[in-house]
């Protein structure tokens, strides 16, 4: 992966999440040079936080581990973490893009060997696993992470800790001189996947999140499944650590609710069917998952897995909205009331953990983003083409509620639209 | 007028079982009753609910059904204790508490609400009580609503309240006076040519003013 | 190619000097690896390091290269040394990093060490710099099946990119189904009214294009080739036939409607009123083109009340419908009461749904339909009859959990689903599709293993179905649209696009001689000795990607672009004729050779393990990041896929004294987790065979073991290798030591 | 600071003699100490309250609120209508939005009002006295005049329904709003912040007519307070500290309970944490005496 001069020929892809690097490497594997941005330290985004994916219950970071073996492998794209787009001048072909780059204060010399990381205490939350457990403040992002090499968080930096890192370096990997600096690249057009965030689920009050410690939502779930995860994989409640094999999973948190999110999120049925086979795994026969939905959208093929859950004693369906979550202070359970419609059942169901299956909230929403980058009224970036004739393609979870083969799909159509303006200008240029 | 009357008939030949439109047009807020999406959050917020026989979604979905009967006559929107937990919490934004009051007024005026219904009967008297004055008269309404069913009940209720009121008393919240007089306003009679007027309009809005 | 000049370089970096006797390790690299040259440093991958290799290759003309460091999936930017070949011992992650840093464990770990040495220095003079494929052939035309939205959107998007594009169509006319359609459900915001199709526009983008020529009433009767040289015979209307040669080729085949009259419970056929949605679309054609409303078929009368059944034949459980969902169905048919809503108010039109399902912005378009007054109902649909001229229809209303009818239906719309054109199922090649037809093979590939695209579950054509959704078994060949997967038009059109690419990029490839994913640009690709070889067509029948055809006299013909480099068909040949210059029988057979075995009087065990480079290996790796230590017994060799596995090595292992082996490759069965498809599943049926060589030898069924590892097994792998040493504990050391 | 004047809509259980005149003793004392300024409207009439639906229909609750909103804007031009009661406040509230956005509902309106001899332009503001403190005081300015903290008083905060629901006070949460908690702290008593029963409802204007229900409701209420272990429990609404408080000795007669548990207002805690005299903060105007606070109001001290 050598350096490649940024030219109207260059295709800038904003995002190194599952869809920023599939759009990257299948414009580089059709031979053209790619400027891979991403805000975090590591590639990878949401996806490698995930213990599984539906419907095959395969592992995601299978597949990043192949997209970052097809990345290593390519000398065509750069990659520059810790970086975010903060300007796009100019017009289709002939672009401008400024580039700020974060700090890591860890240099290419860092062979990963965590020395730094045993140096230093000070730790901080961990948001690889949605600050459920605290990192050192020296920190390899996780075990797939890439660039594999470690970052010192800033508030490091002026402690006695971050000096403790650098003696501890052997290889002077570490600079704690090093500034924030900004990059102007000239690229022809731009692929804008900058994928999205769980929706504040604070916000959606009768449920109580953050006001009782065993409602959690579904991103932090796949976190409790995952070996990698700040259990080991142990699927226990935050409140007392106790084996949760009694869980709801409430759908639609935050989704199709015009207090929250006008859209469907379209993940989340499926990935609460794909959690009740977490607990399934756990807990056998011994744990009891509860899916309380007001339609299960289990769409096309997907409706195969929604047949293979139903089938599963374990897992209970309740055609309900949730009203609201008490909490049984006593034994730190939550007590679900509502009303199942199917027929009019009231209920007030106790369960050892609430799981929210938490929609899917636009990362551009509410960050600084070029002007470029058009979103509609929910955030998204309208499918296909940018605003006007703008050569900024928005892919996966920037366009729209997507799951991850929509995403990579999406990528890979949003990598050619990319193509046909490049080529054009290569054309023009001769 | 608690038996099915003549704007019952009327409004019958006109929409026919097309209860939804019936609704749409003629119950305060009734355009909201499409939205629904049955996720049962109203249902399942009601302090009432246990005590409903038909929570306000099912309600949405029995008019869309066209049972207007089981509707208009069913006790349940009678329960509405207007807390508001359901508007707050609709994720369609329907005005849940409205449509309840919008739906038991207009099964009251077409007869058709139960008659022994107590808090239709409550909120009759409520409504005959502050504008009788304009402004409420505490000490009648109680009264009067102990003596609703007669003046045995109405007794034996009073008596069973009497510390309360005797508490009351002593508290100086309740004024004996106002058996004789109470709280009134000066231009009673404007008040009452206002709401007459406010009666014609809303009737004939809602065309039930039509014979 | 200048002769071969090797060279070892071991680092000293990330506590290796301080673990092993780094000194004894270049010995060995010398002595016993016979490498050229042998270069300590301590910090290898420094600027430093690296700058010494480099002059080495340039200077000392060092044409392979052993790295004894970390592991390969580590800091393969610096190791970067174009045209050299190269090994790497894995001394940090394999070794220093499985084995526990006490003075009890140095001696068995510096014995991996050596050991990682010797098989690092064994590979590399196996190994030879691949040339790329002979074979390669520069065309980049493609060639796009089916002339409906996402044909001519896949032909669209490419020609844009600056590309020749073939599209064939086997009817009269361009469009497919979405060109039947009155409107078109909307993909922008608002997504509130229905809209136009735009089909008309798109048709007339295609035809006046330059770069695409379009056949129609054509089909293909022949096709042979690979990427950068398909050659396509053409059947046109005439009878005629022509031959086109193009680099890759999109299938866009689309799909037909259920049979609605399949629904005998709907009883559609018995009324002009029950339709279909394809059959409601025309009724809004016509009624538009005279200008008027939606009128009742059976005798024109104005239509008051109209019932939508969802999943009209879809997710069935009784085996006798479709048994998934379609996933336009419910959009469509919100779109096609909107029809008569907004044409006048006053008509009832009722959905009934067991889950409405409108993903993401559909939303808004649910509830627009319910602004415009459309009801909706959730329930099950029992029966639709005919009710003199008009329907009934009876559902059980979930939420009011009753039997109940509407009687007088002027019109029934049954949403029935997509039933994919997927050509013939190769594994089942008489079978029926879901409408009870026949099918016809649309590509008729000249290809040993069938003449169409392999099938999923449900007919719909070969996609991975995740992390890469266009990669089929047919390298070179992509499906787009609802034949892999039933989709709306919004989706279909985003897939064509994407598979516009993977077209572009294949043929691309091809014409560089390198491979198609996932072992992108890589430039080996096997090579068969003929004169050795026996016809025995295990080759040919295992590849998962159909690269190798037969000729005549039934020897394999290999297509190279059309390989993916897996090495299933190196692990199928049971004379070993088949190998890739830089991963061959040899360049791992001489690593299980180079292992030094002690005897048996020194009690330590041997166990080899050939694990899946893509999951086991890393998984392995991440242990040791992660510090969890295993069995200092065990050599762990990295394998392209577990299909590549030929049971010499196994054979050899046991034969030299190794006391076990361990095999540890991907899921297999539905839900494989293959990046090969086939490869674990075949690896599996081969082991089962293992047992005869096993009795041959006299040796226990537990000297060979298969497991599934999965990447993120870093807990479990650990495990399984302390679980395997305790095994080979218990029965014993390999009676075969010492006879090597 | 300049004094601040609002029109005044007390309603009618919180007027003279009303069920909750202590509420509008402790309101005035207040008021005085926070040199607010509260001018009833000339005549006002009654909202509606949130049960008279059945007879008034819509109009002609709408016509009622109106009268007062035009008798404001003719009297006491510029001030906000101020509210103390919930269901009073709400119902205008409801009335004021409604009206604004609804050409058709407010040309009805004057045509009613009409007959009364007044007309409604729009734009009254209508405020309940809680937002008055919270926004127009703010807690610091609640703060300053403290001379009697409240200390070793236990506080569960009763929020209700109706300044709760559906509008709510500004930045506050519909399940878990602090505002309450926040103004016992801010005149140094405890505020139980975990009261569960905080936002349920006692079963409002039901708890005439459907009073079974209505009490189950009322013993979840006191039972939870007692369960926190509060001293007493504080409020915002009279309708809600009428229900509470009146109905706990039905319950006890009916259930054998024995509860005893005080129910005061806000405007109760600040008054006498002002200096107020037991008279003055309406103390005298409970059943169940709210003791804790009698003790604090009798201790002498400085006045600032």
């Amino acid at each position: 992966m050598a350096d490649i001069i940024a030219t109207g020929q260059t295709i800038l892809v904003v995002g190194g999440g599952i869809t920023g690097m599939t759009a990257a490497l299948e414009a580089a594997e059709c031979g053209k040079q790619v400027f891979l941005v991403e805000k975090s330290p590591t590639l990878g985004g949401r996806t490698a936080l995930l213990y599984r994916y539906f419907p095959k219950l395969c592992h995601p970071t299978c597949g990043l581990e192949i997209n970052l073996r097809r990345l290593k492998g390519n000398r065509n794209v750069r990659v520059v973490t810790l970086a975010e787009v903060t300007k796009i001048e100019g017009k289709p072909g002939d672009y401008t893009a400024t580039i700020r780059v974060r700090p890591r204060y860890v240099t290419s010399n860092c062979t990963a060997c965590g020395a730094c990381a045993e140096a230093v205490e000070a730790t901080v939350p961990n948001p690889y696993n949605y600050g459920l457990d605290q990192m050192k403040a020296a920190y390899l992002p996780h075990a797939m992470a890439y660039p594999q090499r470690y970052v010192l968080d800033p508030s490091l930096i002026g402690t006695p800790g971050a000096d403790k890192a650098k003696a501890a370096c052997k290889y002077n990997a570490i600079d704690l001189g090093m500034q924030e600096e900004t990059l102007a690249i000239k690229v022809g057009a731009v692929v804008w996947a900058t994928g999205w965030k769980p929706y504040d689920a604070a916000k959606i009050q009768p449920y109580g999140y953050g006001r009782f410690k065993n409602v959690i939502t579904s991103v932090e779930f796949e976190r409790l499944a995952d070996p990698h995860g700040p259990t080991g994989g142990k699927i226990v409640r935050p409140s007392d650590g106790k084996e949760a094999k009694n869980i709801a999973f409430i759908q639609c948190a935050g989704s199709r609710d015009e207090n929250h999110l006008r859209h469907c999120s379209r993940i989340c049925c499926m990935a609460s069917l794909k959690q009740t086979q977490f607990v399934r795994e756990a807990y056998g026969d011994a744990g009891q998952s509860t899916i309380y939905y007001i339609d299960i959208r289990a769409i096309d093929r997907f409706e195969d897995f929604y047949k293979k859950v139903q089938a599963d004693k374990t897992v209970k369906f309740v055609k309900s909205k949730p009203a609201r979550i008490d909490e049984d202070r006593a034994t730190g359970n939550v007590i679900l009331h509502g009303v199942n419609t199917e027929g009019y059942h009231r209920y007030a169901e106790a369960h050892d953990l609430a799981v929210l299956a938490i929609g899917m909230e636009p990362s551009v929403k509410g960050a600084e983003v070029p002007a470029e980058v058009l979103e509609d009224s929910s955030g998204f970036l309208s499918l296909g083409e940018g605003p006007g004739n703008a050569a900024v393609f928005g892919a996966g979870c920037a366009s729209g509620a997507l799951d991850v083969n929509r995403s990579t799909q999406s990528a890979t159509a949003a990598a050619l639209r990319a193509i046909q303006i490049v080529n054009r200008s290569a054309r023009a240029e001769g | 007028m608690n038996a099915p009357n003549e704007l019952n008939l009327v409004a019958l030949s006109r929409y026919g079982n097309d209860f939804l439109r019936e609704v749409e047009e003629r119950v305060e807020d009734g355009e909201w009753v499409k939205m629904c999406m049955q996720c049962g959050v109203c249902a399942g917020s009601c302090p009432f609910g246990p005590h409903w026989e038909h929570s306000p979604q099912k309600i949405f979905m029995m008019i869309r059904a066209g049972k207007r009967d089981e509707v208009l006559k069913s006790d349940s929107m009678w329960m509405c204790t207007s807390c508001y937990n359901c508007v707050v919490r609709c994720p369609r934004k329907l005005p849940i508490t409205q449509i309840m009051h919008g739906l038991a007024t207009y099964a009251n005026r077409l007869g058709l609400a139960p008659k022994m219904q107590p808090t239709r009967q409550w909120s009759l008297l409520f409504w005959d009580n502050c504008t009788k004055t304009g402004r409420v008269n505490e000490l009648k309404l109680t009264l009067g609503l102990y003596f609703k069913d007669g003046l045995v009940s109405g007794i034996k209720q009073a008596w069973a309240m009497r510390n309360i009121g005797l508490g009351l008393l002593l508290a100086k919240r309740l004024n004996p006076f106002e058996l004789i007089k109470g709280h009134e306003c000066k231009d009673k009679a404007g008040i009452h040519r206002m709401l007459k007027k406010a009666q014609e309009i809303e009737a004939k809005r809602l065309g039930l003013g039509e014979r | 190619m200048a002769e071969m000049k090797t060279a070892a370089y071991v680092c000293g970096g990330c506590g290796l000097a301080e673990r092993l006797n780094t000194a004894q390790l270049a010995k060995i690299a010398e002595r016993e690896g016979k490498m050229n040259l042998v270069r300590e440093h301590p910090f290898l991958c420094s600027d430093a390091g690296v700058a010494t290799i480099r002059a080495d290759i340039e200077n000392e003309g060092v044409t392979h290269v052993a790295l004894a460091a970390c592991s390969r999936r580590a800091k393969t930017e610096a190791f970067d040394f174009p045209g050299v070949a190269l090994s790497r011992a894995n001394l940090r992650e394999g070794v220093i990093w499985a084995q526990p840093a006490t003075d009890a464990a140095r001696e068995t770990t510096q014995e991996m060490a050596d050991d990682y040495v010797r098989m690092a220095c064994a590979e590399l003079k196996k190994m030879k710099v691949p040339a790329g494929n002979p074979q390669a052939a520069k065309n980049t035309r493609l060639m796009v099946v089916g002339g409906g939205v996402s044909g001519l959107t896949a032909a669209r998007e490419a020609a844009q990119a600056g590309y020749e594009v073939l599209l064939i169509e086997k009817r009269g006319a361009l469009g497919g189904w979405a060109a039947q359609l009155h409107r078109r459900v909307p993909e922008r915001e608002p997504f509130a009214e229905p809209v136009d199709t735009g089909v008309a526009a798109l048709i007339e983008a295609v035809t006046k294009d330059k770069r695409i020529q379009i056949m129609l009433n054509a089909t293909l009767a022949k096709t042979s080739g690979a990427p950068g040289r398909f050659s396509a015979s053409i059947a046109t209307e005439s009878g005629g036939t022509s031959i086109e040669e193009v680099g890759a080729i999109i299938q866009a085949t689309g799909f037909t409607p259920y049979d609605a009259s399949r629904l005998t419970e709907f009883s559609y056929g018995k009324s002009p009123n029950i339709v279909d949605q394809a059959g409601l679309e025309r009724l809004a054609r016509e009624a538009a083109a005279k200008g008027e409303a939606i009128r009742r078929p059976s005798d024109g009368a104005e239509v008051k009340k109209v019932v939508f059944v969802q999943c009209a034949g879809q997710r069935d459980d009784s085996g006798k419908h479709l048994p998934y969902c379609s996933g336009f169905c419910c959009a469509t048919s919100i779109k096609q009461a909107m029809y008569f809503k907004d044409a006048n108010h006053a008509v009832d039109t009722v959905v009934i749904y067991t889950d409405l399902r409108v993903p993401g912005a559909g939303e808004d378009f649910y509830r627009s339909g319910q602004k415009k007054g459309v009801t909706f109902t959730k329930g099950r649909v029992g029966a639709v009859e005919p009710n003199g001229s008009q329907a009934k229809v009876r559902f059980r209303d979930l939420i009011l959990d009753e039997e109940t009818t509407i009687e007088d239906a002027d019109l029934v719309v049954l949403a029935t689903g997509q039933v994919p054109n997927s050509g013939v199922n190769i594994d089942k090649p008489d079978a029926e599709d879901a409408n009870g037809a026949k099918p016809i093979s649309i590509l008729n590939l000249s290809y040993r293993q069938g003449a169409d695209l392999p099938q999923l579950k449900q007919g719909f054509s070969d996609s991975h179905f995740i992390c890469f959704p266009y990669e089929t078994r047919r390298t070179g060949i992509y499906t787009a649209g609802p034949v892999r997967r039933p989709m709306d038009i919004a989706q279909a059109t985003e897939d064509a696009t994407g598979a516009a690419l993977k077209a572009i990029q294949a043929a691309e490839n091809a014409s560089l001689g390198r491979a198609a994913h996932p072992r992108s640009g890589d430039l080996s690709f096997p090579i068969v000795r003929l004169d050795g070889c026996t016809q025995c067509k295990r080759c040919t029948v295992e590849c998962p990607f159909g690269a190798i055809d037969e000729d005549e006299k039934t020897y394999p013909q290999f297509n190279e672009s059309r390989c993916r480099r897996c090495g299933t068909c190196m692990g199928a040949c049971p004379v070993r004729v088949i190998s890739f210059e830089n991963y061959s029988v040899d360049t791992v057979g001489a690593q299980i050779k180079a292992v030094e075995i002690p005897d048996e009087t020194e009690e330590k065990p041997r166990i080899l393990i050939l694990a899946c480079e893509n999951d086991a290996y890393p998984a392995l790796d991440m242990a040791a990041m992660q510090r969890h230590t295993y069995s200092a017994y065990v050599r762990a060799i990295p394998v392209r896929c577990l299909g590549s596995v030929n049971t010499i090595w196994i054979t050899d292992a046991l034969n030299g004294g190794y006391d076990g082996v361990m095999l540890m490759g991907c899921k297999h069965g539905d839900d494989y987790q293959c990046h090969f498809v086939k490869g674990s599943e075949l690896a599996n049926v081969r082991m089962a065979k293992i047992g005869d060589t096993l009795k041959q030898l006299a040796l226990e069924n537990e000297r060979v073991i298969t497991h599934e590892v999965a990447i993120t097994d870093m807990v479990r792998v650990g495990k399984l290798i302390d679980d395997y040493a305790a095994t080979i504990e218990k029965i014993g050391l390999s009676p075969m030591k010492g006879f090597a | 600071m300049a004094k601040k004047e609002y029109a005044f809509y007390p309603g009618c259980s919180s007027q003279l003699k009303g069920s909750a005149s202590n509420y509008l003793t402790s309101v005035n004392s207040m008021c005085d100490t926070l040199d607010i300024k509260m001018t009833p409207i000339p005549d006002w009439n009654c909202c509606g309250a949130s049960v008279s639906y059945a007879g008034a229909g819509e109009l002609s609750r709408h016509v009622m609120n109106a009268r007062n909103f035009a008798l404001s804007a003719e009297h006491l031009p510029g001030q906000d209508v101020v509210a103390t009661c919930a269901a009073c406040w709400l119902g205008a509230k409801e009335t004021k939005e409604k009206l604004d956005a609804n050409s058709v509902l407010m040309a009805d309106t004057n045509e009613a009002l009409k007959e009364a001899g007044l007309h409604y332009k729009g734009g009254t503001e209508v405020r309940h006295m809680v937002e008055v403190l919270i926004e127009d005081v703010g807690y610091e300015g609640i703060a300053q005049p403290v001379v009697k903290p409240l200390e070793g008083i236990k506080f569960a905060g009763y929020v209700g329904c109706q300044t709760n629901r559906p509008f709510g006070i500004a930045g506050e949460s519909f399940e878990n709003p602090m505002y309450l908690d926040k103004m016992v702290e801010t005149v140094g008593g405890e505020a139980l912040t975990k009261y569960e029963q905080k936002v349920s409802c006692c079963g409002g204007a039901l708890a005439f007519s459907e009073p079974d229900k209505s009490q189950k409701q009322i013993k979840q209420i006191v039972e939870s307070a007692y369960d926190q272990g509060a001293d007493m429990i504080v409020t915002p609404c009279p309708l809600c500290q009428a229900n509470v408080e009146v109905y706990q000795s039905e319950i006890n007669r009916k259930q054998g309970t024995r509860f005893n548990m005080p129910v005061a207002y806000y405007s109760q805690l600040l008054a006498v944490a002002y200096g107020a005299s037991a008279k003055q903060a309406g103390l005298d105007g409970h059943i169940i005496k709210p003791t804790k606070l009698q003790e604090i109001a009798v201790k002498v001290v400085a006045k600032k």
